[in-house]
């Protein structure tokens, strides 16, 4: 063991002789082991989340054809770090009529509802918090928390604004959660396991096939879809809708609570796209380079993340908002269904070709699910054809009568 | 699994405690020059009328009730599907068949129309 | 452990009064989240990683949410507007009492009232385990298809209570 | 460790908080609130009696996840049946709900 295959063992250990050379007890030691280490953690990535700002920015403005930040340091990089101060040091307005500890209780619960999902990000096999073995719950208990903080900065600002905002956003995250819920058993299935290092490990292999967005490419779409309903970003942000609720639940936020809203999001986005990788394109596997050692492991994962992320982005910033009637029946009359019938027909393919040969089991997987989108597009035609008809034969008869 | 839980929630103190001292140092540095112009409720700069607590549509409690419904279903479907790699094909078809019973509820409230926002 | 124990248990039981002593409907709500996170810690406390997950999942995520959704609903009786509490209370407090001596009298003439924990094997995977009881035709297959007809009957039942489309 | 009892008199405190509360609550939603509470005390006594008799055997987890579905079942007709008294007399107090007493 040396500080190339495992550097996190190697700095704990280094770290216990410390503390125990002070004469502290083994296990108030490790507690603080694992606490420094999850400081270290998360100053990492809250860092992280600041330059995550300066990509968006330069990113939406690639977009829109502009430049971007350009004038603080080098390409703008500086950038975020002048917006934390200015946000740092903005008078801070507490409305009247305030709930004032629920208000400013809900931005911490939004961004630690973030923060806490690092502690099962696997970044390596070695570089992990802990390998909970309901991994994959953990991540929908923390989204829980999530719609929480949005339901109490609504409800804490007293504004008909932010009330409305947040009910729209907490509608329709509790909505797109059950087909993610539902896809999220499909790793679970494959690997075995709800832990996250079980799931990576599934997809083992020096070739990408092993990845579940290949067994499972429809549920790889709606864990994306949904995802983003649950960041609550475009085209799903009905709760900034700016003619109608402005800026929905945070509307009555300023300086630095509104600050947090902000780097809570956009921490969110770049954790889903990070989760969207471990569950369905490998997570810190890729053509064998994981193996040279954990820090290349981890390097790997937030590359995925980051292109996790940039998707996000691109759908943010192509497709225009999305109606509330629209996103819930989109959800439940057309999400809901599909994901039920992809988890069931996972299920029993799983069971029926367990003794096949690999390739077989994968491509029945894939062609399975190639059918049932095909299926699926059919189904829509059809009725969005005799919907035409419908129409069309009612306009046509209401020029006959006139 | 002592230690598992003891780091999450370690790690939920940390992820806490980081935010909410920045918003304390935030809340001593800034300047605090409140007035009841500036403290009012925001609403595009016309004056707030009436209640905060506008009347909301049924629909609301309707999609919270068949999502409270589904996530305690899965719920019941996560240790099936973790032991599913090991399980003979009856054990699916169980699952399979707990999933139909929920569907045809499902199918029934569509029919009824109780999914239409409107 | 022990500490650790008594906090929880402080937290749960005070937030537990302030549900049911709160005149704001939301704050109760939010006590209620208070009290119910406290209990998950517990399970997990107890070796029951899952239970404890599920707990933030269903009562946290989903039935906290339904109740503000509800007390939004019902928004009339949200401020002021009399007591919290009926005028009998002092007989309901009474009555609380007198079931938690009971309880307490009940439980501590049980022979395992102090009994230690039983030991937890180790390469134990709770999860599987309960996978596996769940679908094993001599243990637990049948409630496991009665909770999905259960969970379908509330489903219709409430849809057609709360929609006002008839 | 702690013993078994700690839990046991912990539930049952609980549970008679939640008694409480629906016996004295004059709104409908706050009783509904102390019966999620009682639905607990239930979970904590069925968590720890798996954990300190048998863990080897599920009983306990199983029946603390029926109680899940029941409390979740009971949580959503209640609320409905609430909404739809409050949409038809414009109240969610017991007391003024004396409909049968007439």
């Amino acid at each position: 063991m040396n500080l190339w295959t495992n550097p996190i063992q190697v700095i704990a250990d280094w770290l216990m002789q410390i503390f125990t050379g002070w004469g502290l007890a083994e296990t108030l030691a490790s507690v603080l082991i694992d606490l420094i280490g999850i400081v270290f953690l998360v100053v990492f990535i809250l860092i992280l989340d600041v330059m995550l700002v300066w990509v968006e920015r330069k990113v939406v403005a690639r977009f829109q054809d502009r430049l971007g930040p350009n004038r603080v340091g080098p390409f703008g990089l500086i950038q975020p770090f002048a917006d934390i101060i200015k946000l740092f040091i903005k008078e801070d307005i507490t409305p009247e009529g305030a709930d004032k500890v629920i208000y400013n209780i809900a931005p911490v619960l939004s961004v630690s509802s973030v923060l806490i999902l690092w502690a099962i990000f696997p970044l390596a096999p070695v570089i992990i918090g802990v390998d909970l073995n309901v991994g994959v719950l953990y991540l929908v208990a923390a989204g829980a928390l999530g719609t929480l903080s949005i339901i109490m900065a609504g409800w804490a600002s007293n504004n008909k604004f932010a009330l409305l905002g947040a009910f729209r956003q907490v509608a329709a995250m509790i909505s797109y959660e059950i087909p993610m819920i539902v896809v999220l058993l499909i790793p679970t299935i494959f690997a075995g396991s709800m832990g996250m290092l079980g799931i990576s490990e599934g997809q083992q292999g020096f070739w990408p096939w092993n990845w579940y967005v290949f067994l499972s490419p429809l549920g790889a779409l709606i864990f994306l879809i949904s995802a983003i309903a649950e960041l609550g970003r475009a085209p799903f942000d009905l709760s900034e809708g700016e003619s109608e609720v402005v800026a929905g639940f945070h509307i009555e936020y300023s300086g630095m609570k509104f600050g947090w809203f902000y780097a809570g999001e956009l921490l969110h986005a770049f954790t889903f796209g990070g989760f969207w990788a471990i569950l369905f394109f490998g997570g810190y596997n890729f053509f064998g380079l994981e193996k040279l050692g954990p820090l290349v492991s981890a390097a790997i994962v937030l590359f995925k993340a980051m292109v996790g992320y940039w998707v996000i982005m691109w759908i943010k910033y192509t497709l225009m908002r999305i109606r509330i009637d629209h996103m819930l029946a989109f959800n439940w009359k057309f999400l809901v269904p599909l994901s039920f019938v992809v988890l069931m027909v996972t299920a029993l393919l799983n069971t029926l070709l367990r003794d096949a040969p690999t390739a077989t089991f994968i491509l029945s997987m894939f062609f399975s699910n190639v059918i049932i989108a095909g299926i699926t597009i059919e189904i829509l035609r059809r009725r969005s054809r005799s919907g035409r008809e419908k129409v069309e034969g009612q306009a046509s008869s209401g020029v006959k009568a006139t | 699994m002592q230690n598992e839980w003891l780091y999450i929630g370690l790690f939920l103190i940390v992820g806490v405690a980081l935010p909410a001292a920045s918003l304390i140092m935030a809340a001593i540095i800034t300047p605090k020059k409140s007035n009841p112009i500036k403290n009012s409720t925001y609403e595009c700069g016309m004056e707030t009328v009436g209640d905060s607590w506008v009347q909301f549509k049924a629909q609301y409690y309707i999609f919270g009730l068949v999502f409270l419904i589904f996530d305690v279903e899965t719920v019941f479907l996560f240790p099936w599907a973790v032991t599913l790699n090991k399980l003979p094909l009856f054990a699916v078809i169980e699952g399979i068949v707990f999933i139909l019973i929920l569907l045809a509820g499902f199918t029934y409230i569509w029919r009824k129309d109780a999914l239409e926002w409107a | 452990m022990t500490i650790l124990f008594l906090i929880i248990a402080i937290v749960i039981l005070a937030s537990a009064v302030m549900v049911v002593t709160t005149r704001n409907l939301v704050h109760a709500a939010l006590w209620l989240i208070v009290s119910l996170f406290g209990v998950a810690v517990l399970f997990a406390m107890l070796n029951a990683g899952f239970l404890a997950v599920v707990q933030v999942v269903v009562y946290i995520g989903a039935i906290a949410i339904l109740f503000i959704f509800a007390v939004m609903l019902t928004r009339r009786e949200m401020r002021g507007h009399g007591k919290p509490l009926n005028n009998n209370w002092w007989i309901s407090a009474l009555l609380s009492l007198l079931t938690f001596g009971g309880l307490a009298m009940l439980l501590s003439n049980w022979d395992g009232f102090s009994q230690t924990p039983a030991d937890f094997p180790s390469d134990f995977d709770g999860v599987a385990e309960l996978g596996n009881a769940l679908i094993d035709p001599n243990q637990f297959v049948l409630p496991f298809e009665v909770a999905s007809i259960l969970l379908v009957a509330a489903l219709v039942g409430a849809v057609y209570i709360a929609s006002n489309r008839k | 460790m702690i013993p078994l009892s700690w839990y046991l008199i912990l539930s049952a405190a609980l549970f008679s908080i939640g008694l409480f509360g629906v016996m004295a609550r004059r709104n409908a939603i706050a009783i509904l609130l102390g019966i999620e509470l009682m639905f607990n005390a239930v979970n904590i006594n069925l968590v720890a009696f798996w954990r300190y008799l048998d863990p080897t055997i599920m009983n306990g987890q199983v029946f603390a996840i029926i109680v899940f579905a029941v409390a979740a079942a009971e949580v959503a007709v209640g609320l409905a049946l609430v909404i739809s008294v409050y949409r038809n007399r414009k109240t969610v107090v017991v007391d003024d709900l004396d409909l049968l007493k007439w």
